[in-house]
């Protein structure tokens, strides 16, 4: 007999588990599930920095977090409603996150000695009453799965003992009334083939979890979360790493170049060559460089051979990249340069995200060697802001910095997929005659955009040899000439700074239109500073929010925008660098709000610092 | 090389027509102006129209080759020249890709990206010119420079071993290696020749003097009127050098090289193509000082697949198993859902 | 090494006390234990004070273990580690200096301070853990991996040609080079006495089996019970190896080396001081690919002024010479006026 | 009998001919004859970017300015009074520098059919009254040198000709009163042992060009230049690198560390690196790294270890640098970073001057990297602020960049010397004991300046680790605790900042004490910067110069300075990068003058823009 369904508009939930125990696995199936019922979705995974921490290790530790809802959201969410720990470190390293009142779910076969140990515990939690604030509901996984997988050929004990995700994932799917057959069917395409009996007790167990909260009295209710009113479409979930993937594909469609990357693998950009390394079909090639010096150089010699050059990594790597980039400046020649940002500095903590690198990527050359910077705000975001970084690139044949960063790169989003035909037009065209009575000049510029001519070897006329050293106005040839070095430095400035004119202009979200106050913010920070916003108009407060894609040049209309509020607050993933560089710029007095934590902003906290000023 | 090199149009190209309009800025007798002028000269016999032709340099007076060559051209950073052609090379098989480079720009600061361009037989030809020093900033020892040099940077002499370029180059699994002289304009076209024939990356050291910093410093082979101090290697032919070539090489049962009579029963003879590089390297080890003898020509010339042909392929290979990319397919693939 | 470098007092140092209180951050079964057991039984052998000792490393798995040891310690960035190694030894000749490196940290990234190092024979050891693999970032090909490597990176296999660690080193005017095996305790030991004992910079490649990423890739002597793979190299004695030892080996007229029965009369007798390169970069040509026999030992170790001793000489000449220095001698020297 | 002899306060001179026509010489003995006299002085060498372009060729031409006066002058002055042009090549590429009524000296000799033509002159300009707006001599130098030289045994023709500097040294010696003797002994000392002819030729020729002007008709008076009233003491002219080279040795003996230099040649910081290597004397180790990568990572191994650790380069280099000094930043060890700034992006103008890279040194790596920054304002300053930086360095455990640049490097002027007493102590001490009952921690840091114990290899009890990796706060185990990484990034950011404290004011000089206008400046700027607030200032207008030596922490006092001027303004080499920082920092409306030609600024020129302000 059916238990009693509650309605709950959102639910935040964490799978947390060891390195061993398939916990991405299980997030990302549950993610499955819940996006077919047409919830709005956002996920975050926690991967351990090691590869593999020994089992049962604080360190080991892999989590992941789904947040759904009958609306659209727009974060992971700050806490998780719902913990499910595989084990005692996964309850160490989560308990914390999960607010008083919060349910846990845990495995109980897992809380023997040994793992109590390991996770530092000198007694069990699930005794000695610390967790008496929380819901608490200790199941025998293990033992359950192990038992309902008795009898299946082929399997061994570690095997079946290795199907407790699905276990939990099965109890989950009940609980919050999820379909598993989209993961039945994962499971016999994943395993049928090669390992049917695997594919068999996965099933099973997923079923059995399933059955056991029907019949369990330890569950009371089910819940139910409504579908999402989401704009109509056809929908994907996808992560930042595969948009931006995405968007370069897109990017080298649109501009009808083949598309080049050069990288040297590093976290959390790596997946990106390893997806494109995927598309030779598209006429993609992936070259993994010796280093990243190589792997820009080898972008800029794509470039020089009228190819779309790429060249991704992360901070270390960037940072290495710079004199390469300079050159480039020089050469004024299309090139993308993809920093998904990660905290630092020097290593620091390679799989968390940061914004730490907005004034690198800005002043991280020798003189002045102006760049465009653009930033995207949301795991699907990338692939738009992929294109879109491009297409300056291309247009103004320049290096330009395409910002992302760990979260971003790892957490994913139902993207509402666009329709090719509706995807810009990027292409550009190569200089195939001589532009000066019959001679060809590499340096005379478009008076429109201040773009040279792109002229590729095999176009006969326009040989011609360019360089790093200062080069004369229109010639290109060397020069030492002091007024001509004053006009060339002036001139790649202007360049840059009149894509103003060339981008949308900044938009402000202000509900009510009366806010005095304006939270300003870039990047990877638009989901938490949203919501944040939400919160504080919820709670009465009027606020405005306006979010920055392009951080170079900014939109025409920013300074006048700022102006127009008592107070702007930025929210930022650092110590306060678009803070110096709007006050720089605007000479405004704004003021910053920065946790440089290795995490996602909070959209209490950032609430909590807006609510502040609303209330001045 | 391109086959369509010539980019249809026919060819009548003379060394003149490899001139810019650049003033050449070399010291005056400076072994660089004969390499330019030998490359000036074989150019028109390759065979492939100016437009496909592409020099990449870094930075030294060496370096500074491109703007001399009525080419396309980059003269970009400080050793990365190997990595920067490495991309033109690898997107644009129809180029002939030449790099121009010095012993600091190369084996310096450029060491990695030139040992990793050999081991993956990228297909362009790097032109070292070693004048053991570093020109352009003004006469500092360079890796190549012999132990004890007295410097600038080394007033009581230089403290680190050399390096032996082509000993490098075989150790960094190169399938191409060969040795020439500035002033040598046969031998280096030879050379130039063989390097522009092999498919794939080609490594050519240039002995080049630099009568400002470090004259004189190939003397012993520029001067060699007579050539006793070259030993000249022919593929296929014993191994005879010095006055009337009446001196040979045999190698040792322990692999080193030593001198015999020139009709010794067991004169080396020269194989550029086997299959083992020991004895490419094993002749890399003669040199004047241990053998007052110098090899110069190939020493080392084999084929094995080369990057940018592999990469081709895979890309053809994917086209024919799944078809042109589709862009809006493959936005699409995945787990996909409607909301109405 | 230095000579005092039990700094006075007396050693009772055991295995135990080279361990650090950090949790071992390795996979289960990682080949980097059984590396770390075999130094830290080792290190008390050698007599030197744990204050006098330091590893430093780049950024990788194999990276993490200087974390491990009870020394001084650098856990610095991706392939460095040679060149910060080498500005500490330049001024510590006191010191006993181990740099710990992965395939991809010191071939790829760090390949130019590698090469760099080695030909100025550092005073330092460097013990490169190949994996044939990049384990830290999960599983992508490295430039020892073979051609043709399915990974993460490369879905339709690799394109690159791989380094031979040995040959490189060899090429790059190694002093001292040689092979070991993880789980070899024995050998790898032997390996690491005389790499500590050869004053200068001692490579030594370390094959390491990575069971997440690059499972089995050296079982061909791991798991070789009956040595029927492995070719022991000792110096001053024939190479004679296989079953029984019944193979041997032999090398051509022209370098190259061959098999032959173990009686025969040319067999190859081991010299790791030979003056001349050749035979040692031969026998790192002897690979299971090329003869089903792998080579494990010293291949090379000769004398060669080392770097650092030749620069505190230079110093000590100079103060010889000119006597300590007088800074305000020194600022008043030149050319000087008085204003009254 | 003696000409009449007319008083001067101040002269500019310029010798400029081809590469081979030995101007650096003639210019430096000039320099000293005239040091000799009690002139204040101030030079300017300007090397040809190429080795040796072809003789007579416009790039083959090589320069030496000097200003000397009776009193304290500040630059080699804007515009020479007298220009010795050697050849036409020489002439075409100054002549426009000379201001009208200016005195031209000329080789007649040189201006021949092919020296012409490679000058680019259709006819020769000596004949086509196109100098008729100067006072030129035409003098035959060369067969009037030749000539003098008829005798010597042993001198080439050749060898004869090339002493035609000397004569035309000697010739401006009797002009300016100068004394030849210290020149006969320099040439003496220089050719005398090895090739006696070619000393007795080129005395011969001094002498001959001395004794030319006494009975030529040519010059009607000679001039003389009074002794400067400088401050008492003991002088010697220096350049820039030399005085960082010594300064670096004197804070080796000042803090008792041995100096290590890692350094990978670099126009124009080679001279650091060649001039340290004469010093081994002094414990000095010079190691010529195979990349600036090294040379930094070095450096920083040197510093493990206990050694003053230093790393010099330019632009291009010093962006090769940024990984590894972010290592540094993590590791908290003292390391000296020297960039000698030259013009760019990438290669740019080796050659050549520029303050492009101050925004590079502060910003130029991943994440949140704070680095204490210190400028030397002219030639014998790079001295001071070589041991000002190390100091820094040492005390608080942080990488340290000092700025000069390509015209303090190689520009020359009278240097007062210090008294060794004087200079101060920065010793430091490194730990020898467990810090924290027994054992040590590695970061636990001193209250006062937030430095951590510097414990080197060979300490007994005190082995550790350190890595790139965020660490622990006082244990500097690895560490991923997001609190953690925030509290560490405010540390490090908190040491730097908290360095205010220890360094001077900013000094305001307004001599009326009533200036409206503030002229703000860094580095190498200073000396035209001075000269134009002088101009101003005579002119019968206020102004008030700051000028800063730290870049990083501002002194204490700068928001409060800047504020008391109604306005500011900040002449840089670049397109206004102190200017950023500052409006960031303070929401002062500062306004640049930004001159990036590769050259110093021109006194005139800021005088102007000074002007214009003052007169608003
Ligand atoms: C990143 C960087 N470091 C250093 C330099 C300075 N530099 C230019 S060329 C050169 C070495 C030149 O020697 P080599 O490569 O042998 O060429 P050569 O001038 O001898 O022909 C150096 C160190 C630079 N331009 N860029
Ligand atoms: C500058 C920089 N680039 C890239 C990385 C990412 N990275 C860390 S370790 C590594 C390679 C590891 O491979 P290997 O050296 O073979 O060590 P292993 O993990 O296999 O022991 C890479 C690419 C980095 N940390 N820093
Ligand atoms: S310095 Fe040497 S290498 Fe450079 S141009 Fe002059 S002679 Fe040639
Ligand atoms: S990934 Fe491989 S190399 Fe790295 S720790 Fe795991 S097993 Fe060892
Ligand atoms: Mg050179
Ligand atoms: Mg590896």
């Amino acid at each position: 007999m059916a238990k009693p369904v509650e309605q709950l508009s959102q639910v935040i939930v964490r799978f947390a588990g060891d390195s061993g125990d398939g916990m991405q696995l299980t997030g990302s199936q549950f993610t499955s599930e819940t996006a077919l019922l047409g919830n709005d979705i956002s996920t975050l995974p926690d991967f351990p920095a090691e590869i593999r921490a020994p089992a049962g290790s604080l360190p080991g530790v892999s989590g992941f977090q789904l947040h759904f809802a009958d609306f659209d959201i727009l974060t992971p969410g700050d806490e998780p409603n719902v913990l499910v720990a595989m084990n005692p470190a996964a309850l160490k390293t989560n308990i914390n996150d999960l607010p008083k009142g919060g349910t846990l779910i845990v495995d109980e076969d897992a809380f023997k000695e040994r793992n109590l140990q390991k996770a530092g515990y000198a007694v069990n939690p699930l005794e000695d009453g610390s967790l008496s604030e929380y819901q608490v509901h200790a199941v025998p996984l293990t033992s359950l799965t192990v038992g309902a997988l008795k009898g299946i050929e082929g399997v061994t004990s570690r095997e079946a003992e290795r199907s407790k995700n699905m276990f939990a994932l099965g109890l989950m799917s009940w609980l919050y009334g999820r379909p598993i057959e989209p993961t039945i069917e994962f499971l016999q395409a994943k395993f049928g083939a090669k390992r049917p009996e695997i594919a068999e007790a996965n099933v099973k167990a997923l079923q059995a979890g399933y059955a056991f909260g029907e019949t369990t009295e330890t569950f009371a209710v089910t819940y139910e979360v409504k579908p999402a009113k989401l704009k109509p479409g056809l929908y994907r979930n996808i992560t930042g790493n595969q948009a931006l993937s995405l968007g370069l594909i897109a990017a080298s469609k649109q501009s009808g170049l083949p598309l080049f990357l050069g990288a040297y693998p590093i976290t959390p950009a790596s997946a990106i060559l390893e997806e494109l390394a995927g598309y030779k079909n598209f006429g993609v090639r992936t070259f993994q460089a010796e280093d990243e010096i190589a792997a820009a150089g080898a972008a800029v010699g794509a470039a020089f051979g009228g190819a779309l050059g790429v060249t991704t990594s992360a901070g270390p790597g960037i940072v290495l990249k710079a004199e390469t980039i300079g050159l480039a400046i020089m050469l004024e020649l299309p090139l993308l340069i993809c920093d998904i940002q990660r905290a630092g500095p020097s290593t620091g903590m390679p799989t968390k995200p940061e914004q730490g690198d907005l004034l690198l990527v800005l002043y991280g050359r020798n003189s002045e060697s102006p760049v465009p910077v653009v930033a995207a705000r949301s795991p699907s975001d990338c692939f738009d802001a992929a294109i879109e970084a491009c297409r300056i690139a291309l247009k103004y044949r320049t290096p330009v910095y395409l910002l992302s960063d760990a979260y971003l790169a790892n957490g994913s989003e139902p993207w509402l997929l666009p329709d090719v035909e509706s995807l810009p037009d990027i292409s550009t065209a190569f200089a195939t005659e001589p532009n000066v009575d019959g001679e060809f000049m590499p340096y005379l510029r478009d008076d429109q955009t201040l773009a040279r001519p792109w002229a590729i070897p095999g176009t006969p006329g326009l040989e011609h040899r360019i360089g790093g050293l200062e080069k004369a106005d229109v010639t290109g040839n060397i020069s030492y000439d002091p007024d001509n070095h004053d006009l060339m430095t002036r001139l790649r400035t202007q360049k840059v700074a009149g894509i103003a004119s060339d981008i949308p202009e900044l938009e402000v979200d202000d509900p009510e239109g009366n806010a005095k106050v304006l939270v300003l913010g870039w990047g990877g920070t638009y989901g938490p500073i949203a919501a944040a916003c939400r919160r504080v108009r919820k709670g009465g407060g009027n606020v405005a929010q306006a979010h920055l894609r392009h951080l170079n040049p900014f939109p025409r209309n920013t300074g006048e925008v700022l102006r127009r509020y008592d107070r702007v607050l930025i929210p930022e993933m650092n110590l306060g660098q678009l803070l110096k560089l709007v006050r720089a710029e605007f000479l405004v007095d704004a003021v910053g709000y920065n946790r440089v934590s290795g995490l996602p902003l909070r959209a209490a906290e950032v609430a909590d610092a807006i609510t502040a000023l609303v209330e001045q | 090389m391109s086959d369509n090199g010539t980019n249809g149009h026919k060819l009548t190209l003379t060394a003149k027509d490899y001139r810019t309009d650049q003033e050449v800025r070399w010291c005056p007798g400076c072994g660089d102006y004969a390499i330019l002028a030998a490359m000036q000269a074989f150019m028109p016999e390759l065979g492939i129209a100016r437009e496909n032709t592409v020099f990449v340099s870094g930075i030294g007076c060496a370096a500074r080759f491109p703007y001399y060559m009525n080419t396309y051209g980059m003269h970009s950073i400080h050793g990365r020249a190997p990595a920067i052609a490495t991309g033109l090379a690898v997107t644009r098989p129809d180029l002939s890709v030449w790099v121009a480079t010095g012993d600091g720009d190369a084996l310096s600061i450029g060491g990695n990206h030139l040992i990793h361009a050999l081991r993956r037989n990228v297909n362009f030809k790097i032109l070292l010119f070693n004048n053991r020093i570093y020109g352009l900033t003004k006469g500092q020892y360079s890796p190549t420079s012999e132990l004890g040099k007295v410097t600038k940077s080394t007033p009581m002499g230089s403290l680190d071993w050399p390096f032996n370029p082509l000993s490098l180059a075989i150790g960094a699994e190169a399938t191409f290696v060969a040795r020439a002289v500035d002033t040598d304009k046969a031998g280096m076209t030879e050379v130039l020749r063989a390097a522009a024939e092999h498919r794939g990356s080609a490594f050519v050291e240039i002995f080049q003097n630099c009568p400002i910093f470090n004259d004189d410093a190939f003397d012993f082979v520029r001067d060699d009127k007579e050539g006793i101090n070259r030993i000249a290697l022919r593929d296929g032919e014993p191994i005879r050098w010095g006055k009337d070539l009446q001196k040979a090489l045999r190698q040792r049962s322990d692999g080193s090289i030593e001198d015999c009579a020139a009709d010794d029963a067991g004169v080396l003879v020269h194989d550029a193509q086997h299959e083992s590089a020991a004895l490419a390297f094993a002749l890399s080890r003669v040199t004047q000082e241990t053998h007052g003898g110098t090899p110069i020509g190939v020493f080392r010339d084999v084929e094995r697949p080369v990057y940018d042909d592999l990469m081709a392929e895979q890309l053809a290979a994917a086209t024919e198993k799944r078809g042109e990319g589709d862009l809006a397919a493959l936005l699409h693939s995945g787990e996909t859902w409607t909301i109405g």
